[in-house]
């Protein structure tokens, strides 16, 4: 899964749009326009996938496990919006429930990637010496164990659970993380405002949480947009290849691999997911968009 | 044959007709129902052949080629000893005859073809034979099959063609062990140029990539036969759907599935299939320990399972309802009665029990299987029961499933294809493939006995005592026996047999033609 | 740069050691993989003890390490094939299959990136930035399934599966490449647009890219020896990165294209626990992220001497 | 001296080196109108040297920007008079014309030659870059090229100095580099932004008397944009007053520095506690800020900031007062002295 470390490294370095040239040519009224409906559409997607979750969760519609036997791969229709699968599930409550799983697995890599990985850099940044220089190392060695053994090796030890997964992706994205933060925290740490509190002894915590979280934070949230996506897409790749969770729970990319089989007799079983997930990719990307452009 | 038919016949004969069915059978080897293109076959050019898995190794002694989805790749470099006849019984193939000296059935003499030569012109005699017994037997080839080489006490090559084996004890199916893997005889001395060792099959190997394809060129020097297509490509097609695009797209000309969706699809695609009911899917509950050693339990959730609806969802309607140990296409008439589907009945027996039933219920990672459980966990939860579902990969399956280290086990094996092997194995208590920790005096004694018996008809009564008790017990509970087999282009490829009523799936690629060449 | 090299060979040693620990610390067992479920438990430790899958892992890697110095990568529990040439059959295909796709991602993202960049708001600017945004949207899984099921199944104007050497027919190669090389390239090419564009943007606006036009330097000339140069440098990190952990295997394309690639061999590997091989595999992959992070610390030097100023001084 | 720079004499042209006539540029962002330049009209003789003051936001370097033609140009729906480089139109010249007028009519030095030179480029590939971007140039005609122009900007060592980087050199050596680089083409106007801004106050001099022989040597015309007054004794013959996008007073900088008419201008040399002598980092901060741009005004820019305003300061545009045979000033207290007292 090189894509986890590619794509955060493109999260750090892409400001989302150009600076605006000093003499521009024409105006973007139509396209910002455009930005705007795109930015309403998607949290409305998001929306209506929260919405949809909670019926899931709390009302005994849209089950994802309750199974039809006498209506397997049935075509959308009234009764199952999205049709149901080979076991007779309707596809729209596997699919919502997906998302359910897909939202986790994103959270949990989020508290274990961004979390973790920023508590590291900033502790690193802000300390240095041996303890930066021993974790540095083994930051250098996660990066270099191959990404889909440690992932194959940490399911087959603890078995395909949402944390495992989580955990998985999450521990991919710490060195991404730890290395931004560090940089960050290097630069803060060498203002001279940083250096007089410190002369003056500030306790530490206080500078860490007055001037080193300030100029971090940003940079985080910003960065957490993309994470989330890259944990949704690499929750859904790692179910696609049967290494995700484990069945009848449902996920995106499990669903997916479930219906390919059936591509040519019951398409919808693979498409739902398919579009469900890259719309919900390409909306949470249009909103990490739209917060980046807000910042700055 | 048609599969009606044979039920047919085997309902009028009041006990096993396995050798009337034998005699009508014997003689249309080649000509029994084949698939693909119509016409007579052609000789030249190249098939490709669609495997589900990449083939580590050529070599026989090992188990990549000697599962029923590779056998063709077996069959095309060696010449298994014992081969099945179109109508499942067991007959001499590399080998001339192989018989019973003895009534205790514990001598054997095989005797071979006389000038049968391994690809590079070295002799295929009772030497060999012998010399490749001993390889197997060493602890270092790790073959499979050593436990069935080490019953083998003593064999002697008494002449150039004649090999006599003395037993441990009796095995009145001791020749059809030599259909899979211990009979694909290979030279222990000489090796292809890819290390693997040679064979004396109507193909060769000409190129060997690893994980990608294997291709294989027509021996021009077989002792048999000769093959009609030139040359012949393995390629390794692990995953399901890309391998039936492969066909699709006509990269491939015949490819091997498990997947019943696939089998609906490949009709409505103009694709043929020869397919053959011989995997067998069941549940192993483990009986050593809780809460598994109570036989209520397992009577409970055994009639909670529905095997016909696990036909429709997982199976799609292919394959039939596993009945017993005694499969459809067994050449021995199932008479035991399993208790059957009863939910009414499994509920009040999952009521009656000390503590409500829950455990966990183990499958390999396999969609199939996957689905089947998932199906079962609704099924049980309609009677009160709690299942759990952990799914592992194979060789953490494997590993469970040797050291009993599971509560049930969702299992698909082959083994019921050999009637005998699988009362031997699976149900005395010492039997290599008994998971289930199953022990019974009676059967133990039973089964003994249908070893020594070398009476067919005889045997199958007893096979039918052990079930009986097998259904009581309930040790395993039987699924589905599901299609499995050949998905085929018949615009470009014919020969291909029709394997509807084999109890094992072991095509030959020498009867394989090209019509396009 | 000792002290890079010294780090790249600690980097080394723990994921080698790391890897001589599996078989101690994974369930599962190459033994039941090899012989089989009909065996005594007895003899499934004989064999676990026969390839020393119960030693201590410091002494498995120095086992490793002097079969390694005699040129010897060891032989596969499971099929007794040499590693090595395994490896040899395997690694060329995986690492064609990713230059390329990251050579057809690179060559697509700079001309349109720079063009781009040259005209913020311009029509192409606006394609290609939404372009982009959905391309990095859609999982790689999800694009090949599109692209077998559109030119494979419904068009068959190209394969849908498998791998045909050069030597053996050229012309079969490159159609067999196509739709493996598009799935991964098309996303990645969104990411490199999105870097190049914005680091381009912000180099076009540099008084030196003025001061070259001053001196009448042409559109063309600019982007492609002023702006390139500078703006290349996040794409050369991330295409080390990408590289490097192809070693590891491209697994989603292999699996879906059914190419005998490292990512195929290293999941089938682990899933029957054949532990040479699997060694092997994770060494090899850590050393060439090693040595793309070394690569691409070099390539920062030639293409910004300022940071090799830095460094010396 | 090198051949580059003893140029032989320039022939005298009626045509000035530059005119700018009636010069109005307006930038449009977010719905908005930017008026950046309005009517600004000028000429350039042939060697001349034109200093341009003001501070910044009065739109001076807009102006070069705009005079030297490439970079990003102002809409034509936006711009109105005319550009005139030895009579050729920049404002309606496609952009590919602009590029080959670009670095041998017209050509110029930079404020921050940290900005402005390449960080990654090799300084002799970009000191030959007026002459490389149009013919083909061996590597050694090149290389030989460059050690000529280094040396004529008094590079010490020029020979091996042509294979450095420029954050190899200090900033008064990096600011003879871009010198070179300009004047490697050998331009008819040479326009200077703020050529000494970001250099040590010890250096600023030795580059301006470095543009000052280059300019009497070669013949060049040059603009000499500048927010500092204190530079321009005896180095610029005439002087312009910019603000806010308006000319506010033109003449010879002999005047303007010792009888300056328009108050903005009055108040610029009070600033300066030495004419002569003290050179200044930064404008001296005026109270009050720049009027908006982003509205037509209407009077006179600096009115809201006059300390002698009168009431059609705010509403008519002022007159232009010719003071002096070449010396205008755009004021109502000049055209009618006794209404105002300078200070």
């Amino acid at each position: 899964m090189p894509q986890i470390t590619s794509a955060l490294a493109t999260g750090t370095t892409a400001p989302p749009t150009s600076p605006a040239p000093a003499l521009k040519r024409r105006s973007r009224t139509t396209g910002e326009r455009l930005q705007t409906v795109l930015f309403i559409a998607s949290l409305g997607w998001l929306a209506l996938l929260l919405v949809l979750m909670f019926v899931s969760m709390a009302t005994p519609w849209l089950d994802p496990f309750q199974q039809d036997f006498g209506a397997t791969k049935q075509a959308p229709g009234f009764a199952h919006p999205f049709g149901t699968d080979a076991n007779g599930r309707d596809v729209l409550a596997r699919t919502v429930a997906g998302a359910q799983n897909s939202f986790t697995v994103a959270a949990i890599t989020l508290v274990v990637g961004a979390v973790t990985g920023s508590v590291i850099g900033i502790v690193c940044g802000y300390f240095r010496g041996w303890f930066d220089s021993v974790v540095g190392l083994a930051l250098d060695t996660l990066m270099a164990f191959p990404a889909l053994m440690l992932i194959i090796l940490l399911v087959s030890f603890r078995g395909p659970s949402l944390w495992t997964i989580g955990g998985a992706i999450g521990l991919l994205m710490i060195p991404s993380f730890a290395r931004v933060t560090r940089s960050i925290t290097l630069s803060v740490r060498s203002r001279e405002y940083v250096q007089a509190a410190v002369l003056i002894d500030t306790p530490t915590p206080r500078i860490l949480l007055t001037a080193v979280l300030p100029a971090v934070a940003p940079v985080l949230v910003a960065y957490a947009f993309t994470a989330v996506t890259v944990g949704i897409v690499a929750e859904g790749s790692m179910s696609f290849l049967g290494y995700g969770l484990a069945a009848p729970a449902p996920s995106w990319g499990g669903i997916i691999a479930e219906g390919r089989t059936a591509l040519a007799q019951a398409p919808w079983i693979t498409l739902a997911p398919a579009a469900t997930l890259t719309i919900t990719v390409l909306a949470i990307n249009v909103i990490g968009e739209r917060f980046k452009e807000k910042r700055k | 044959m048609n599969k009606i038919l044979k039920k047919a016949a085997l309902g009028a004969a009041a006990a096993s007709l396995v050798l009337a069915l034998g005699a009508c059978g014997t003689t249309t080897i080649a000509a029994s129902g084949q698939i693909g293109a119509a016409g007579e076959p052609k000789d030249g050019g190249t098939i490709t052949f669609g495997l589900d898995r990449d083939v580590a190794t050529l070599d026989p002694a090992k188990s990549a080629i000697t599962s029923q989805p590779t056998l063709a790749v077996a069959n095309a470099l060696f010449d298994p000893l014992m081969a099945y006849g179109p109508d499942g019984s067991v007959e001499p193939y590399l080998a001339k005859s192989f018989e019973a000296m003895d009534a205790t059935q514990t001598k054997w003499l095989l005797k071979l073809h006389d000038g049968v030569k391994f690809t590079d012109g070295s002799p295929l005699n009772a030497a060999a034979v012998v010399s490749y017994m001993e390889h197997l037997a060493k602890k270092e080839t790790a073959c499979s099959c050593r436990g069935d080489v080490l019953k083998i006490s003593k064999s002697e090559a008494v002449n150039e063609t004649d090999v006599e084996f003395t037993l441990a004890a009796p095995n009145a199916a001791f020749p059809k062990g030599f259909t899979r893997q211990m009979g694909y005889i290979a030279s222990t001395t000489a090796k292809d140029a890819f290390g693997f060792p040679i064979g004396s099959g109507p193909y060769q190997v000409k190129d060997y990539k690893s994980g990608d394809a294997i291709t294989m060129a027509r021996n021009e020097n077989y002792w048999g036969k000769k093959a009609h297509a030139d040359t012949i490509v393995f390629k390794s097609l692990p995953d399901t759907d890309s391998r039936y695009q492969s066909l699709v797209s006509g990269a491939a000309d015949i490819i091997w599935t498990e997947s019943a969706s696939q089998f609906n699809q490949a009709e409505l695609d103009g694709m043929d299939r020869s397919t053959a009911t011989t995997g067998t899917s069941l549940g192993v509950f483990n009986s050593r320990t809780a809460p598994f050693d109570n036989p209520a339990a397992r009577k409970a959730v055994s009639m909670a399972i529905d095997p016909g609806a696990l036909l429709k969802v997982v199976n799609e309607g292919t394959g039939v309802v596993a009945a017993g140990p005694i499969t459809s296409t067994s050449s021995y008439e199932a008479t035991a009665k399993a208790p059957g589907h009863d939910t009414k009945e499994a509920a009040r027996i999952a009521a009656s029990l000390p503590t409500p039933l829950s455990f966990e219920y183990l499958t390999d990672g396999r969609p199939q299987s996957q689905a089947r459980a998932v199906a079962i966990q609704q099924m049980l939860a309609e009677v009160g029961i709690t299942m759990t579902i952990k799914a592992t990969d194979l060789s953490q399956f494997g590993a469970a499933l040797v050291s009993g280290n599971f509560q049930m086990v969702d299992f698909t094996t082959s083994l019921f294809g050999d009637t005998e092997n699988a009362f031997t194995s699976m149900y005395p208590s010492d039997g290599l493939a008994n998971f289930s920790g199953y022990k019974n005096a009676t059967v133990d004694t039973l089964v003994a006995e249908s070893k020594a018996e070398p009476d067919a008809a005889k045997r199958g009564l007893l096979y039918n005592q052990i079930a009986e008790r097998g259904f009581q017990d309930v040790p395993f509970t039987f699924y589905t026996e599901n299609l499995d087999g050949f998905i085929l282009d018949p615009k470009r490829i014919g020969g291909v047999a029709d394997v509807s009523s084999w109890s094992l799936v072991s095509i030959r690629p020498s009867d394989f033609w090209s019509p396009a060449s | 740069m000792v002290r890079r090299a010294g780090r790249a060979l600690c980097v080394l040693f723990l994921v080698a050691l790391a890897t001589m620990s599996l078989p101690l610390l994974l369930p599962g067992s190459a033994a039941v993989a090899v012989l089989g479920t009909n065996v005594s438990a007895a003899e499934l430790a004989a064999f676990t003890s026969m390839h020393h899958l119960d030693a201590n892992p410091l002494e498995r890697l120095w086992m490793w390490v002097t079969g390694v110095l005699h040129g010897d990568l060891g032989t596969s529990i499971v099929s007794g094939a040499s590693v090595a040439g395994e490896l040899q059959a395997r690694l060329p295909i995986t690492v064609e299959l990713v230059v390329l796709s990251q050579l057809l991602a690179i060559l697509l993202a700079i001309p349109v990136a720079l063009r781009a960049a040259w005209r913020p708001g311009s029509l192409l600017d606006r394609l290609s930035a939404g372009l982009s945004f959905v391309l990095l949207s859609i999982p790689g899984f999800v694009l090949g399934l599109a692209l077998i099921f559109l030119f494979a199944v419904q068009l068959r104007i190209l394969p849908a599966t498998g791998w045909v050497g050069f030597a053996q027919d050229p012309v079969g190669h490159v159609q067999h490449l196509i739709l493996p090389v598009l799935t991964l390239s098309l996303g990645e090419a969104a990411v490199y647009l999105r870097a190049l564009r914005a680091n381009a943007g912000e180099i076009l606006v540099e008084n030196y890219i003025h001061a070259a036009r001053s001196r009448g330097m042409a559109p063309g000339r600019i982007l492609r020896t002023r702006v390139l140069r500078s703006a290349s440098l996040p794409l050369v990190t991330i295409v080390g990165i990408n590289i490097g952990a192809s070693f590891g295997g491209a697994l989603i394309v292999e699996t879906l294209f059914a190419i005998p690639g490292i990512g195929r061999l290293l999941s089938s590997s682990i899933a029957v626990r054949d532990y040479p091989v699997i060694e092997s595999l994770a060494i090899i992959a850590a050393l060439a992220v090693v040595v793309a992070t070394v690569a691409v610390d070099l390539s920062y030097r030639i293409i910004d001497p300022r940071i090799s100023h830095a460094a010396n001084n | 001296m090198s051949l580059a720079l003893t140029a032989p004499a320039i022939p005298v042209h009626a045509v000035p080196a530059v005119s700018v006539q009636e010069l109005s540029l307006g930038f449009e962002s977010n719905g908005k109108m930017t008026h950046v330049l309005e009517g600004v009209s000028f000429e350039l003789a042939q060697g001349e040297c034109l200093a341009i003051v003001g501070e910044s936001g009065s739109g001076k370097s807009v102006l070069g920007r705009t005079i030297l033609g490439v970079g990003s140009q102002p809409n034509s729906e936006h711009s109105q008079g005319a550009v005139l480089l030895s009579g050729d139109d920049q404002l309606t010249a496609s952009a590919q014309e602009r590029r080959s007028r670009a670095g041998t009519r017209v050509a110029m030095i930079y404020q921050d030659p940290m900005t402005s030179l390449n960080p990654t480029v090799r300084i002799w590939k970009q000191v030959i870059e007026s002459i490389s971007n149009r013919r083909r140039l061996s590597r050694r005609e090149g290389r030989a090229k460059a050690v000529e122009m280094l040396r004529a900007v008094g590079v010490p060592d020029p020979e091996r100095r042509i294979d450095a980087y420029p954050h190899e050199f200090s900033g008064g050596m990096m600011q003879r580099v871009g010198i070179a680089a300009a004047i490697a083409g050998n331009p008819d106007v040479l326009i200077a932004d703020e050529p000494t801004t970001a250099l040590d106050v010890t250096v600023q001099r030795k580059v301006l008397d470095l543009l000052d022989r280059i300019r009497r040597d070669s013949g060049m015309s040059m603009i000499l944009i500048t927010h500092d007054l204190g530079l321009l004794t005896g180095r610029a013959d005439r002087t312009m007053v910019l603000y806010a996008g308006r000319v506010l007073e033109i003449g010879p900088t002999e005047r303007i520095t010792t009888a300056p008419a328009h108050p903005y201008t009055q108040r610029l040399l009070a600033a300066i506690p030495n004419v002569s002598g003290t050179l200044r980092r930064e404008l001296p901060a005026l109270d009050g800020g720049l009027p908006p741009l982003d509205r037509p005004r209407t009077g006179c820019p600096f009115a809201s900031r006059c300390e002698i305003a009168m009431p059609q300061c705010h509403t008519e545009r002022p007159p232009a007062v010719q003071l002096a045979p070449d010396h205008i000033a755009h004021c109502w207290a000049a055209a009618d002295p006794a209404e105002g007292t300078a200070p």
